[in-house]
């Protein structure tokens, strides 16, 4: 195995090319633990965490670009990502211990693909795209459609994330994020739930979208779900319509964290929970 | 003897060192990182050892073929089944412990079958971890699967498959014809059962399961070993008894114990885990193949694959009370997992049962089964808290029957001194009463609770052992002293031992330094484990303090040229006493030292024992629950250990047992389990999906120390390390049953099981 | 397989080590640098024990590839006191008897000292989530919550 | 003379007697008695037992002094984690 870390995006591209069995790496929580146990192979690693633009956070047409490999903690430390994506910040912070938050990053965390990282429902909910590199050039994907199912992603051969962004909001905008696990932390997530909601001046529900994870082969983004708060005053109706849109989307397995039952009976209630958080924070605005 | 004033005789206010919390000899190596653990240490030369273990849960294993990983360069030994001579089927002592090499062996390296998912098959030594596993790719293990059986009542079925063809359950009469999984049958009773229940106006029978849970030690077993060409060996290792180790590798390595050396690395963490052999014959043998030192450390992946947990259980338990609260009948069924070799703690399981409780009429009925999964290990307290769980909460069921509040039911049913233990002996004097009676008027038990919380309280009781320890104190010529004794510190066992040196010499403990010794530096002592560190090599210490105290005597009457008899030892210095009281002035311990050498040579004082009479401790929880109504999720709000220490030497690190046992019985209480696949494999081999306590998950653990004094020990100590883990999976299920209306019992009371409970009962009308 | 050249500052101390790819941060420190304080205890970061500060910012020694640490400052418990002085951590955990077998000490420390230096006036609910990734099986964590914060106590007074 | 209790699970080896009086002096003297009055007892007297003599349990000792009239039970030994 080679270890490389290259100062430009055209020769990580071509590393990761270069080889049959090349690694991205970015904080390397997943890689690592997977190195260890024998699960991944590799001959390369390309560490990214040299190249431009892949850990700093930018604003951009009022939003913001989080280059892939910023970490939960750098998130947290953000003057005013936490302020407009409170959801997201959140649900980056729930990925692993004070230690872990250190070195995992955003993009890790969606590329590892793991239908219960945490970060991932926050960023479908909050409509966010990522910017994809490789030997056929630059494309931008919806979050949703990165991940394929459990540890697989649509990335081609010698294709990486470069960074991940966040869309300007409009007043009265937030979201929030939630999971489910039997400790207070250091779980992976038994389900995990993304919500971000718009309220007009009357306080009735424009737009809302609504995430699931840990409850499919990959996180969902449930239009169902984010269908039964629009037009709503987010009202006792509006979120028994919620919660059952929210469990109708479920497709979980039996494992070692969680049994189906279970999983789909948390996912309303998660549902339920986050967006009367994300519905708050909204009304809490000017 | 019985000139020397002894300070362990003296009244409790007069003590000047013990009961105080001074530092620990080993404190500022830990807090530094200079303590050396198992997987510290390293030799010129050294190679790396790794297992081969077998992917499979229950498999014949009709061949291994060593060849190619033998032949691949770096590899400089390979050791099998092939290397290990079998041993016959029998109990025989291993210092204190009865063992079955038999099973020991097996064990150490799979024989016919491998049993368990783990199971060694093969170990290899290579000059780098990545020759070493790719050695260990080379190896090829012929199989027969065969179909296995993870769980103990289907294990129990008649078409269950069986482990061991040879298996007939003893304590049956007449004995079974046919073999099973089975191993032995036991029974205790007393009184009239049938009477007792006909005297009963309401009787609660309810039935229970438990997993087997992990100690989750930190340190993965580890040690390195050397041979040389003469056959001596040095074998450095963490465990918590390397005499104990010592005699198990003789044993199976067939070596004489005269050319084992082993020395006892700092343990990081053992709670009963760490009193077995794994690596340690592996590496040895492998040693002795390859003439170089082997260092083996296991993955946390193989601590939970191969190493013992402690039984998971099903149990039946049935309890008759009269309405004026007095209970007349007991029994109760225990079926305990012994893992792939039988020796579960399921003896100790029956006996500790219902012995917080005066019971006139009771029976225990207990089984031990095999299956295929690691070998249980001892775990705190081996085997009470399981039982002790069932138990404490029917007592809780039977209260709220009643009416009658869970401690004053307790108290009118509990333990004191001359209760009849339904396994025989009467008890002395034992704290039970006086924990409960602190929890009654425990600020605690009064408080609040606010909504979707429940408390819960359950007592709890363990034997305590002691046995042989020894204790070599040398006086040194500054008049400083160095305490060598054999128990590894696992907790802070030297900090206790150095104040009850520096209380029976009368010093200041600050000159006191104690040592673990290996086992060629001092005599056979048993392990640490059975709770009996403190009070068994605390009675060693004091005897080899009051052996040197002796010599200092009998020095000063030589100084003075009076006889021996006329000097007494006071505060730490020899005085003329009687008839030639005041004649002499007093001389200090550091001034007779100084003259040790013109007077007769240096002084030490030493100690052989095999202490007896160890007093036994009962401890009372209370905790306070709150139940997420919509997720089954379980917060530990409060929580509260009472304990009998009969004396708390040392009483910050007294605290720290009571508070980790409660931490370790949240966990098993609420998440901590062993996930197995249709395959028999083990799902969550490692930290992540074991889910063991993390810091947000606990709050504050207040304590109270009770002190009713062990009158067998000069300080009055009891054991405190395995108590503190038998009453908190009973508390907190009591506590979920007030806050939720519903009993679970079954553990880990994870939310799911929870979530289903309430669901349940609400839908039965409750 | 060929070793690469890794330059870095621990403790203070210029280092230059040769690793391997495969190998983490923790193996150099364990086993070329001798500095065997930082525990390994399970090689997933789910326990915290080889917990060390690397440019600041608290990580677990196992998760970082050796390779990574390319002109970085690591601090390891080693550093911890300064010549004879301990640090008032340290001192605190051995006065409040905050360890028992003492291997997942140093982890917590490191990580206890990566929190006071960020927060200086931690309330106890956040001393317990920062620390959620250092397990210790042996205290119950009562003892190093309270040893933490009266370490806080007293350095915000000094 | 002691009075001993040999309890259920050795009761299957005493042609159902499980409570005996026995003059010994030690713990030793009293096995000795045992095994030679049942010899079927024998081998699991060796396999180590405790013993509890006035309620205080004495184990891997064969020498405790066993006072006149005492109540003596025969236990499984006792191991601790």
């Amino acid at each position: 195995m080679r270890y490389e870390a290259p100062e430009t995006i055209d020769a990580a591209v071509a590393l990761l090319g270069s080889v049959g069995r090349a690694r991205p790496l970015a904080g390397g929580t997943d890689l690592l633990v997977q190195l260890r146990a024998g699960i991944v192979e590799p001959d390369l690693i390309v560490d990214l965490k040299k190249l431009p633009g892949l850990r700093t956070i930018a604003k951009e047409k009022g939003g913001f670009r989080i280059g892939a490999a910023v970490t939960g903690a750098e998130l947290r430390e953000h003057p005013d990502l936490r302020k407009v994506w409170p959801g997201v910040v959140e649900a980056a912070n729930l990925i692993g211990s004070t230690q872990i938050q250190g070195r995992a990053s955003l993009g890790g965390n969606l590329c590892n693909a793991s239908p219960a990282a945490d970060s991932v429902p926050a960023l479908i909910a909050a409509g966010a795209t990522v910017t994809i590199i490789g030997p056929g050039g630059q494309r931008e994907l919806a979050v949703e459609a990165v991940a394929s199912g459990p540890g697989k992603t649509i990335l081609a051969k010698g294709e990486f994330v470069t960074s991940i962004f966040l869309p300007a909001r409009p007043p009265r905008s937030a979201d929030a994020y939630l999971r489910f696990i039997p400790r207070t932390e250091m779980d992976i997530a038994v389900v995990g739930c993304g919500v971000s909601l718009t309220l007009d001046q009357s306080g009735t529900c424009t737009a809302a979208r609504v995430a699931l994870g840990a409850v499919a082969e990959r996180a969902l983004l449930v239009a169902e779900a984010g269908a039964a708060l629009i037009g709503s005053k987010l009202d006792a109706a509006a979120f028994e319509k919620l919660i059952a849109a929210a469990r109708k989307a479920c497709r979980p397995i039996d494992d070692k964290r969680g049994t189906k039952v279970f999983r789909i009976d948390i996912a309303g209630v998660l549902a339920q929970r986050t967006a009367t958080i994300a519905a708050e924070r909204a009304r809490g605005q000017k | 003897m019985n000139d020397i004033p002894l300070a362990g005789t003296a009244p409790k206010a007069e003590l000047k060192w013990v009961g105080t919390r001074g530092p620990r000899p080993d404190g500022l190596d830990k807090v530094t990182g200079r303590a050396r653990y198992g997987a510290d240490f390293r030799l010129p030369g050294m190679l790396v050892g790794r297992v081969l273990r077998s992917p499979h849960a229950h498999a014949r294993i009709r061949g291994i073929d060593i060849s190619k990983a033998a032949a691949l360069p770096g590899v400089k030994a390979i050791v099998t089944r092939d290397d290990f001579r079998d041993m016959p089927s029998e109990f025989v002592p291993a210092g204190e412990m009865m063992v079955n090499y038999r099973d020991i062996v097996r064990n150490v390296m799979a024989r016919e079958k491998a049993l368990y998912e783990g199971h060694p098959v093969a170990a290899v030594a290579a000059t780098s971890a990545s020759i070493a596993r790719e050695a260990l790719s080379l190896i090829k293990v012929d199989y027969e699967v065969l179909p296995h059986v993870i769980d103990a009542a289907e294990a129990m079925r008649a078409d269950a498959p069986l482990l061991d063809e040879t298996m007939i359950t003893a304590g049956v009469d007449p004995a079974p014809t046919k073999p099973s999984n089975v191993a032995k049958r036991m029974e205790f009773s007393t009184g009239d059962l049938k009477a007792g229940f006909a005297q009963a106006d309401f009787v609660i029978e309810r039935s229970f399961a438990t997993k087997p849970v992990h100690q989750g030690y930190l340190e993965p077993h580890a040690c390195l070993a050397s041979v040389n060409e003469a056959g001596q060996a040095e074998l450095w290792c963490t465990t918590q008894g390397h005499f104990v180790v010592r005699t198990h590798c003789a044993k199976l390595l067939d070596m004489e114990m005269s050319q084992i050396r082993v020395i006892a690395t700092e343990i990081g963490g053992g709670f009963g885990g760490k009193t077995v052999v794994y690596l340690e014959p592996l590496a040895l043998a492998l040693s002795s193949k390859s003439k170089r030192p082997v260092k083996m450390v296991m993955t946390r992946e193989e601590v939970f694959l191969s190493t013992g947990p402690t039984s998971g259980a099903h149990m039946k338990v049935k309890i008759g009370v009269r309405k004026d609260g007095k209970i007349t009948a007991a029994e109760a069924e225990l079926i305990y997992e012994a893992g792939a070799f039988q020796g579960s703690p399921v003896g100790p399981g029956c006996m500790c049962a219902f012995a917080p409780y005066e019971i006139e009429n009771a029976r225990v009925i207990g089984y031990d089964v095999i299956s295929n999964r690691p070998k249980v290990a001892a775990y705190r307290a081996p085997g009470a808290p399981i039982s002790e769980y069932a138990v404490e909460c029917v007592i809780d069921e039977l209260a709220q029957k009643l009416g009658l509040d869970p401690v004053e039911f307790r108290l009118k049913n509990g333990a004191k001194a001359g209760t009849r233990a339904l396994y025989g002996p009467k008890f002395g004097p034992i704290g039970l009463v006086a924990t409960l009676e602190a929890a009654k008027n425990h600020p605690h038990y009064s408080a609040p609770l606010g909504p979707n919380q429940g408390r819960g309280v359950a007592s709890g009781f363990w034997f305590n052992i002691g046995g042989e320890s020894c204790a070599s104190l040398h006086i040194n010529e500054d008049g400083s002293v160095t305490l060598m004794i054999g128990t590894p510190d696992i907790g802070g066992s030297r900090a206790s031992m150095a104040l009850m040196a520096a209380e029976t010499l009368g010093i200041d403990v600050a000159h006191v330094r104690t040592l673990i010794a290996d086992t060629d530096s001092i005599g056979y002592t048993f392990l640490t484990g059975g709770s009996r560190a403190t009070f068994a090599t605390g009675m060693a210490t004091v005897d080899a303090a009051k052996a040197a105290i002796r010599q200092l005597c009998a020095r000063a009457a030589k100084i003075w040229e009076i006889s021996e008899d006329a000097v007494v030892w006071e505060d730490g210095h020899a005085k003329p006493a009687g008839q030639n009281a005041a004649t002499f002035p007093p001389m200090s311990l550091a001034e007779l030292a100084g003259k040790a050498g013109k007077t007769g040579g240096p002084i030490s004082g030493h100690a052989e024992i095999n202490a007896q009479g160890a007093g036994p401790s009962f401890g009372t929880h209370i905790v306070d629950v709150e139940v997420d109504k919509e997720t089954g999720r379980v917060d530990i709000k409060r929580y509260t250990v009472i304990q009998d220490a009969g004396k708390a030497v040392h009483p910050g690190y007294v605290e720290g047992q009571f508070q980790g046992g409660a931490a370790q019985g949240v966990g098993w209480a609420l998440n901590e389990e062993y996930v197995y696949g249709a395959d028999g494999k083990l799902q969550n081999a490692g930290f992540l999906d074991y889910r063991m306590p993390v810091t947000s998950d606990l709050p504050m653990i207040d304590t109270v120390i009770v002190e009713i004094p062990n009158p067998a020990h000069p300080f009055g100590v009891r054991g405190v390390g395995e108590t503190p883990i038998v009453p908190p999976m009973a508390a907190i299920a009591n506590a979920i049953s007030r806050a939720i209306g519903t009993r679970l019992c079954e553990l880990p009371m994870s939310p799911p099981k929870v979530l289903k409970a309430m669901q349940a009962h609400k839908a039965n009308g409750g | 397989m060929s070793k690469r050249h890794v330059s870095a500052v621990v403790n203070g101390d210029p280092v230059e080590f040769l690793c391997t790819p495969e190998q983490t941060l923790l193996d150099v420190l364990r086993d070329d640098l001798d500095l065997t304080g930082s525990k390994e205890c399970c090689s997933s970061g789910d326990c915290g024990a080889c917990s060390v500060i690397l440019d600041g910012r608290l990580v677990c020694s196992c998760l970082v590839l050796s390779a990574e640490a390319e002109g970085k400052r690591i601090e390891t418990i080693e550093g911890m006191a300064k010549g004879e002085e301990l640090h008032p951590l340290q001192r605190r955990f051995l006065e409040h008897a905050a360890l028992q077998c003492g291997i997942c000490t140093p982890g917590i420390l490191i990580a206890a000292k990566a929190l006071l230096e960020r927060e200086p006036d931690p309330s106890e609910t956040e001393v317990r989530f920062w620390l959620a990734g250092n397990l210790c099986r042996c205290t119950g964590y009562d003892k190093i919550v309270r040893a933490v914060l009266d370490t806080a106590a007293e350095m915000r007074r000094s | 003379m002691a009075r001993v209790v040999l309890g259920p699970n050795l009761r299957r080896f005493t042609d159902g007697v499980d409570e005996l009086e026995i003059d010994a002096a030690t713990i030793q003297q009293l096995l000795a008695k045992l095994g030679a009055l049942y010899p079927k007892l024998g081998p699991h007297l060796e396999r180590g037992l405790a013993v509890a003599i006035n309620g205080t349990i004495y184990q891997g000792t064969v020498l405790a002094p066993i006072p006149p009239d005492a109540e003596v039970f025969l236990l499984p030994p006792i191991e601790g984690g």
